[in-house]
């Protein structure tokens, strides 16, 4: 998932298998994995403060898409399965939530059949049914979901939904029975991750009574531990204890500790530090500034708590245009970066950390291999990225034919995004390039980025995981089928379409339904088949910094929500 | 004077409607622009890219959208936002506008009283360096970059000293005068202050030229010349002269800083008022809140210039030949 | 009135000259125009510092490179090794000519030298837009005011217009589109990132300020008796407007010129401190004070350094200016001389 | 007289003005002048007087072409200048031309005195040097100095201007000049001086002139043919020394013996007017004297009179004086 504007998102995404080992810091407090401990009512109640910039948009689960508001819908809504509260790893597993347990599967992996636990009420008092199970997938349409073509496409009816969202009907698709209280969906073809896909928040289960459009700031019935009181998206959004719920499951929807949830929007970030240095605030959402790190680093190292993300920043090249349409010139810039530069400017080493390989640290099929570090080449692999390669650049950039072209870098005008642009352009110019930076407003520079028409040289971008599997990387972010020319919507910034290697990404997926493992290494090796045609550079993995007040304890890190919120004390 | 006032009026209307449909054509001609896409979500297929573009409208042309836009912000005012969906634009410029009130009033009452009692003092002291120092004062105020002033009230006070002198000053923010009027009083206070240092400038320095222009005019020399006192004729005419330039100056200045001149004071201390809101949703390019924030703003501008226009239409009927 | 007889007077002075001598006399105006020259002659000479003092490139990121203080090799940018070891804070000022005089900013770039070639870019706007205002409004202000009629209406209401304009929006959507493509109107190229975009801003906003008082002073004078004389010798509209208005609307001009530079300087600074004006790696003093801002913490004086430079030249012109008014219309100068 | 050449014909000129009223929603109109009919002959001097706002100064920018007439034609070597084309009337003007009242508004503060002086005749095409010598002479003629030409008008005191102005007025060897109250800014003992430079002008230029004042001292003094004025009209128009021995409209022996006697022997009665000048807005119907006439009947309210040939004057009065 990218991150919305200069704000960090959390990760998002299930883990189905995690192979790799999390990359230790000095920092992260080394978790073992495991379940979420009792609850403690000794800690319960007060009020927690939460502050950001700015509000993340409409409040409907099913619209939103931004980490900022998952991870409060986390303790808001729930859906039939959900991302598992816990310590460590545990928060990657999807658990059963609504849904009494994991799925049944038949029928070669396409019927899932649910049964829906009983007594479990809507904050309204309404009690939740299989209608509002049926109800809420046809939502999905309905408010035209950003993932309802891409995550919820293999729903048998979809295809009529998304083409006529206003009439939509899963009567096949999603079978329900009252008296038996189950829910059967069927699939067009099995899925690898249609866990995730119906444990993320688009997939909730909300009353069959809501709005069938973006229901914005109106407030909709919640079932998990808190209701929503009240949101002004230039002020606040507060939040209360659900009087309805009862803990049924202590992994998907653990009681809470606050009793109620104050998330004030408007504060900028380096007043956000203020107030959770003196108590003000329980918790800062927006990234430290830079001028701050040094400060909390030292007198308020205890409240500090850093883990990393399956994330990374990296560099789309536009390969239809020149001089990026040349693949000695992408190889140049490549070798070229100093990605301990560009982790410097991200806030130092313990923030950030140099990669190479398309898929980061700690995802599904990555393998720790660079191509593009000084003494390596994409056939023969260092192990890691050491040093950049200047000399090397230069020589492919003369090799190409493109020297001395002019280059039009595109990035965010936020702080750090501009920072990287001009230190891009300090690197272009010196292996024979005529570059310039072009900072356009944050809030249009990702979709100005996909557009063709736009004629996007080279640009600076984030990528944070929607659900941990291989494809939602390499397929998404360089499938042919992601990109059209001439949209804003096209998500393929490079514009990278290599119908070979498309088909191999379909043979990996297919085999991803049986075979997780096997599947796995295939990415793995597309993934250095991808690189070694450079349409991107990858510059580093981010890490996640959550500053707490020194009164607030509990603070339990999840891999796919980021922090607990509802597990917060202030008490 | 009801035709001069109703000519007035319709030059208001023409000029906010060729503001609101130049912010239109700005807007839908900057690329990258198009909320659609942003709306929509990321990643999002090309036929959710449609639905969405078709249920706000910008699938339609131009005019139509305009139209439509203007019927919803002034005739059913439900207008909503295109980056908080569901936030209807109206009420959030409502809520916005007691905290400009709040500051830019908080504020004039400072650079009155500052700009009018030194002002006078300059023009009228015997004492020789008071003129001087009090020029030179209001050169640094009128030269001081606000946002700057404001960045460095903030180091000093939220940072540099905030655990000494300045330990009292709140968070950056408002707090409403309902909510708490001393937290509001604290809150504005540093704000009012720089907002303040440039028009106490502007102030002191009108009001003395003015003062000096008017102390040799003729009738003053007469008055003298009768044997009247200094101090009687500076209050009696030189004052009362001079205070009708002052009048007329605040009301456009008034004017343009309730319409969003304050922008930068509220960007820079956080103050939730229509600048920050204006600001926000340029960044955001949120068009309804920008069509909303702009046609406030150019109306309260236009509007004093306006009234400024009426009353001295008023007091000199020779202006309404012009 | 003089009472003077004319055959006594051997000398003969223009207002204009009278001006100029009692302007000579003025103590501000000799402190005014040194600061003015200081700081221009030093902005001016920037690449000099930057490539003969300070040796650096005050555009080019300099990441990770060292310099070395009392025989200590220092990194510019400098990880921290404290607590957690989190940020990094680049170097403070040396007060050392050829070393970081004023330190580094987040790039490891020279803050000094930054900051001289900073005031050439604010200058050169805030001049070039500031005389492109005036420019601007004396066409209108005069064509208006002569005119009258409804040339003199459509003018006025153009001024409405752009008067209540929102400045920053006008400047985001336009530097959104020359940023990223240029713009061409006519045979004007706008290229992307160049400083014709906040000239051209900058010029247009204040037009409102200088056309109006300039309209209503041509109104006037248009009455005046010495126009209706020329008028009845048979004089052209443009002779009447060069020869008899222009002249007389000229001190006015005189005065708001300073004060419309060092305007348009402020509006720079706040365009560029709002990213839309200068783009980087270019500086300009408002750009500093706005890389400053991620650095008012650890390294403050990236952002008050360029702050106080657009203190002193503001106040400087503003005083000028003074001084020219005061030059040209003594009624306003302090009783007693 | 009737041998001289008719050089100005006026016929039926009128000049109003809308304004735009405090208080009502239409627009009002002001006849400043109405119904002017004159034939001003060559070399004499007209002389017209009235109270201020009688529309006299009105008339004379009419004259010259300085206000656009609403109404009627003015007649000029068979040129209508009330309707000729802007560039023909260019090149007329020369011919014309008019002084003002105020001689510091008069001249242009920024600017030396020669070149005010010589600016017509750079607008008319004069080579530089011919222009200066031509200033220079100019400058003699009307009694200043030789090095006035480098100067500025700030230098010079209120009798001095307006010879500078007169001199401008001349520089184009003009046939007919408006002067506009030409002293009535000096002081008097300037004022007889100016006058005097006038008449022998006059005689030098062989000049028609028309001498607008309210002051009728002045004006018998210069005039050969006096018309008075009256909210917009002329009320009598006689030769000067006719008028001032023999007035026939009530309102001129209203301004005769408001003014104060040189000869000791005037044995008439003072007549005090009643009463303001009305506002021109609302004239009063009929005779527009007729509510400050002491000789008002009944028909003065209803018919307005015709100016009306008697003797070798006109008036327009129901009840002329006839001594």
């Amino acid at each position: 998932m990218r991150r919305k504007s200069v704000i960090f998102n959390s990760l998002i995404g299930a883990a189905a298998l995690l192979t790799s080992v999390l990359v230790g810091t000095s920092t992260s407090q080394a978790v073992a994995d495991g379940p979420l401990a009792a609850y403690d009512a000794a800690h319960a109640g007060g009020t927690l403060t939460l502050v950001a910039q700015a509000a993340a948009g409409t409040l409907d689960p099913k619209v939103n898409y931004t980490g900022q508001y998952w991870q409060i819908f986390q303790a808001t809504y729930d859906g039939l399965l959900s991302f598992s509260y816990g310590t460590g790893k545990t928060t990657f597993k999807v658990v059963p939530d609504l849904a009494e347990a994991l799925p049944a599967l038949s029928n070669g992996g396409k019927t899932l059949t649910f049964k829906l636990r009983k007594g479990i009420k809507f904050s309204d008092g309404k009690p939740v049914t299989v209608n509002d199970v049926k109800a809420s997938f046809e939502r999905i349409f309905k408010v035209s979901s950003p993932t309802a073509g891409s995550f919820y496409n293999g729903i048998v009816g979809a295809t009529a939904c998304l083409a006529k969202p206003a009439t939509c009907k899963l009567d096949k698709g999603v079978v329900v029975d009252a008296a038996k209280n189950t829910v059967v969906i069927n699939l067009v073809a099995a899925d690898e991750a249609i866990n995730s896909k119906l444990a993320v928040p688009h997939a909730v289960i909300n009353p069959a009574s809501a709005p069938s459009k973006d229901a914005g700031t109106t407030i909709i019935p919640t079932t998990g531990a808190y209701m929503i009181k009240s949101y002004n998206p230039n002020k606040s959004l507060i939040l209360v204890r659900n009087p309805n719920f009862k803990e049924w499951s202590h992994d998907a929807q653990p009681q809470a500790y606050p009793d109620e949830i104050d998330y004030k929007f408007g504060v900028t970030p380096t007043a956000q530090v203020t107030a959770v240095e003196n108590n003000q605030a329980n918790w800062a959402y927006d990234p430290i500034p830079s001028d701050r790190l040094n400060e909390i680093g030292t007198k308020y190292a205890a409240q500090v708590h850093v883990n990393p993300l399956t994330a990374m920043w990296y560099l789309p090249f536009n390969v239809n245009l020149a001089p990026f349409n040349n693949l000695k010139a992408r190889q140049a810039v490549s070798y070229a970066i100093d990605r301990a530069a560009m982790v410097k400017i991200f806030g130092g080493s313990q923030l950030a950390a140099p990669v190479c390989s398309f898929l980061p640290p700690n995802f599904p099929g990555h393998v720790d291999y660079c191509g593009y570090t000084k003494g390596a080449t994409p056939a023969k692999p260092a192990k890691a990225w050491g040093a950049p390669d200047l000399a090397l650049a230069k020589k492919l950039v003369k090799e190409s034919g493109t020297a001395g072209q002019a280059v039009g870098i595109v990035v965010s005008d936020d702080d750090v995004n501009k920072q990287m642009g001009v230190y891009l352009q300090s690197v272009l110019n010196s292996i024979g390039y005529k570059a310039t930076v072009k900072p356009i407003s944050g809030n249009i520079q990702f979709t100005y980025i996909q557009n063709t028409k736009n004629k996007v040289q080279i640009s600076v971008t984030q990528w944070y995981q929607d659900y941990p599997a291989a494809s939602d990387f390499l397929d998404v972010l360089l499938g042919c089928a992601s990109f059209t020319p001439n949209s804003d919507s096209s998500i393929n910034m490079a514009g990278y379409c290599n119908k070979a290697l498309d088909a191999k990404m379909a043979k990996a997926k297919a085999l991803g339904v049986t075979d997780a493992v096997a599947a796995n290494k295939m990415w793995g090796a597309i993934d250095q088949e991808v690189m070694a045609d450079a349409p991107v550079a990858v510059a580093f993995t981010p890490k996640q910094l959550d500053f707490i007040s020194s009164q607030t304890k509990n603070y339990i890190f999840s891999y796919q929500y980021k922090m607990f919120v509802s597990q917060l004390q202030v008490k | 004077m009801l035709t001069f006032i109703g000519r007035r009026l319709s030059a208001m209307v023409f000029v906010l409607i060729s503001i609101s449909i130049m912010v239109f054509l700005i807007f839908f001609a900057t690329p990258g622009v198009d909320p659609a896409a942003r709306i929509a979500g990321r990643g999002a297929d090309q036929q959710t890219l449609m639905q969405v573009r078709h249920s706000f409208e910008l699938d339609r042309p131009l005019p139509m959208r305009y139209i439509s836009m203007m019927k919803h912000l002034f005739v059913s005012q439900d207008l909503t936002s295109y980056v908080n969906r569901g936030a209807k634009v109206i009420p959030q410029l409502s809520q916005a506008i007691p905290a400009t009130f709040s500051l830019v009033i908080g504020a004039a009452i400072i650079w009155l009283f500052a700009g009018i009692f030194f002002g006078i003092l300059a023009a009228s002291s015997k004492k020789k360096w008071i003129d001087p120092t009090i020029g030179f004062l209001g050169i640094v105020g009128i030269s001081l970059p606000v946002y700057w002033l404001g960045e460095v009230v903030n180091l000093i006070t939220q940072s540099k000293l905030h655990n000494s002198v300045f330990k009292w000053v709140p968070p950056l923010g408002y707090v409403g005068l309902s909510v708490d009027p001393w937290q509001w009083f604290l809150h504005l206070l540093f704000p009012w202050l720089t907002l303040a240092v440039l028009y106490a400038g502007i102030y002191v320095r009108v009001l003395r030229n003015e003062i000096m222009v008017v102390m040799s005019e003729d009738y003053i020399k007469t008055e003298r010349a009768k044997g009247a006192s200094e101090k009687r004729i500076l209050y009696k005419h030189a004052t009362r002269m001079s205070l009708i330039t002052i009048v007329s100056l605040f009301g456009l200045d008034f004017g343009a800083l309730v319409g969003g001149y304050a922008l930068l004071t509220e960007v820079v201390f956080g103050i939730q008022g229509v600048g920050k809101l204006t600001f926000d949703s340029l960044q955001n390019f949120d068009l309804p809140v920008i069509m909303a924030t702009v046609m406030y703003a150019s109306f309260f501008v236009v509007f004093m210039n306006a009234l400024v226009d009426v009353v001295y239409a008023v007091l000199d009927p020779r202006v309404r030949r012009v | 009135m003089s009472l003077k007889d004319s055959s006594e007077a051997v000398f003969s002075e223009s207002p204009g000259k009278i001006a100029l001598r009692n302007l000579r006399k003025d103590k501000r105006s000799i402190i005014a125009l040194s600061i003015l020259g200081f700081i221009v002659g030093i902005s001016f000479s920037a690449p000099l510092y930057a490539h003969f003092v300070a040796h650096t490139n005050p555009f080019q990121s300099t990441l990770d490179a060292t310099i070395s203080i009392h025989g200590e090799q220092k990194a510019v940018l400098e990880p921290s090794t404290t607590g957690l070891g989190l940020g990094v804070t680049p170097i403070g000022p040396t007060w050392n000519l050829g070393k970081y005089f004023l330190g580094a900013d987040g790039q490891g770039r020279d803050v000094m030298a930054r900051l001289l070639y900073g005031g050439r870019s604010t200058l050169l706007i805030g001049t070039t837009a500031g005389l492109l205002c005036i420019f601007l409004s004396l066409l209108i202000g005069i064509i208006a005011g002569y005119r009258r009629g409804w040339v003199d209406a459509v003018l006025s209401r153009l001024l409405d217009i752009i008067w209540a304009f929102p400045v920053y929006l006008l400047a985001i959507s336009l530097s959104v589109v020359l940023l990223t493509s240029g713009l061409t109107i006519g045979f004007i190229h706008v290229g992307p990132g160049s400083f014709a975009l906040p000239i051209f801003i900058i010029g247009i906003v204040y037009i409102p300020y200088v056309a109006r008082p300039i309209r209503a002073q041509v109104l006037a004078l248009r009455e005046r008796e010495f126009v209706r004389a020329a008028v009845g010798t048979g004089a052209k509209s443009s002779t009447i407007i060069l020869r008899e208005i222009l002249p007389n609307i000229m001190p006015s001009v005189l005065v708001f010129i300073p004060i419309i530079v060092s305007l348009s300087m402020l509006t720079e600074s706040a365009l560029s401190f709002l990213s839309i004006g200068v783009q980087p790696p270019a500086a300009s003093w408002g750009t500093i004070i706005n890389e400053g801002l991620g650095l008012l913490y650890t390294r403050p004086i990236v952002g008050i350094a360029p702050g106080l430079m657009i203190v002193l030249t503001a106040a400087a012109l503003n005083l000028y200016g003074d001084a020219v008014r005061d030059a040209l219309d003594p009624k306003t100068r302090a009783r007693g001389d | 007289m009737s041998t001289q050449k008719v050089i100005l014909s006026i016929e039926g000129l009128g000049k109003n003005y809308e304004i735009g009223s405090a208080f009502s929603r239409g627009k009002d109109v002001v006849h400043a002048v109405e119904n002017v009919n004159l034939e001003i002959l060559e070399g004499e001097t007209l002389g017209i007087v009235g109270e201020s706002g009688c529309g006299k100064s009105t008339l004379g920018r009419m004259l010259v072409r300085l206000e656009t007439p609403s109404a009627g034609q003015i007649l000029f070597e068979g040129e209508d200048l009330a309707n000729v084309p802007a560039k023909k009337l260019r090149s007329l003007r020369k011919q014309f031309q008019m002084i003002f009242q105020d001689p510091y508004a008069s001249l242009n503060p920024r600017r030396q005195i020669g070149k005010i002086v010589e600016e017509p005749l750079r607008i008319h095409g004069m080579g530089k040097e011919e222009r200066k010598a031509a200033a220079q002479d100019l400058l003699k003629r009307v009694g200043l100095d030789q090095n006035a030409y480098e100067k500025y008008p700030h230098e010079f005191s209120g009798g001095q201007r307006q010879r500078v102005v007169i001199a401008r007025a001349l520089a184009l060897n003009p046939r007919l000049v408006v002067a506009d109250e030409p002293v009535s800014a000096l002081d008097v003992s300037i004022q007889a001086q100016v006058l005097n430079l006038f008449k022998d002008l006059q005689a030098e230029f062989n000049l028609t002139y028309i001498f607008i004042a309210h002051d009728l001292g002045v004006v018998r003094y210069v005039s050969d043919r006096i018309a008075v004025m009256y909210l917009g009209k002329v009320v009598e128009l006689a030769p000067a020394e006719e008028l001032y021995a023999n007035p026939a409209h009530p309102y001129t022996r209203a301004l005769l013996s408001a003014n104060p006697r040189m000869d000791a022997d005037d044995k008439r009665e003072r007549i005090i007017l009643k009463g303001d000048l009305p506002n021109p807005i609302n004239r009063p119907t009929g005779c527009v004297f007729n509510p400050r006439c002491p000789k008002v009947q009944d028909i003065c309210k209803v018919e307005s009179p015709l100016l009306m040939q008697i003797g070798n004057r006109q008036v327009a009065c129901h009840f002329p004086d006839n001594e």
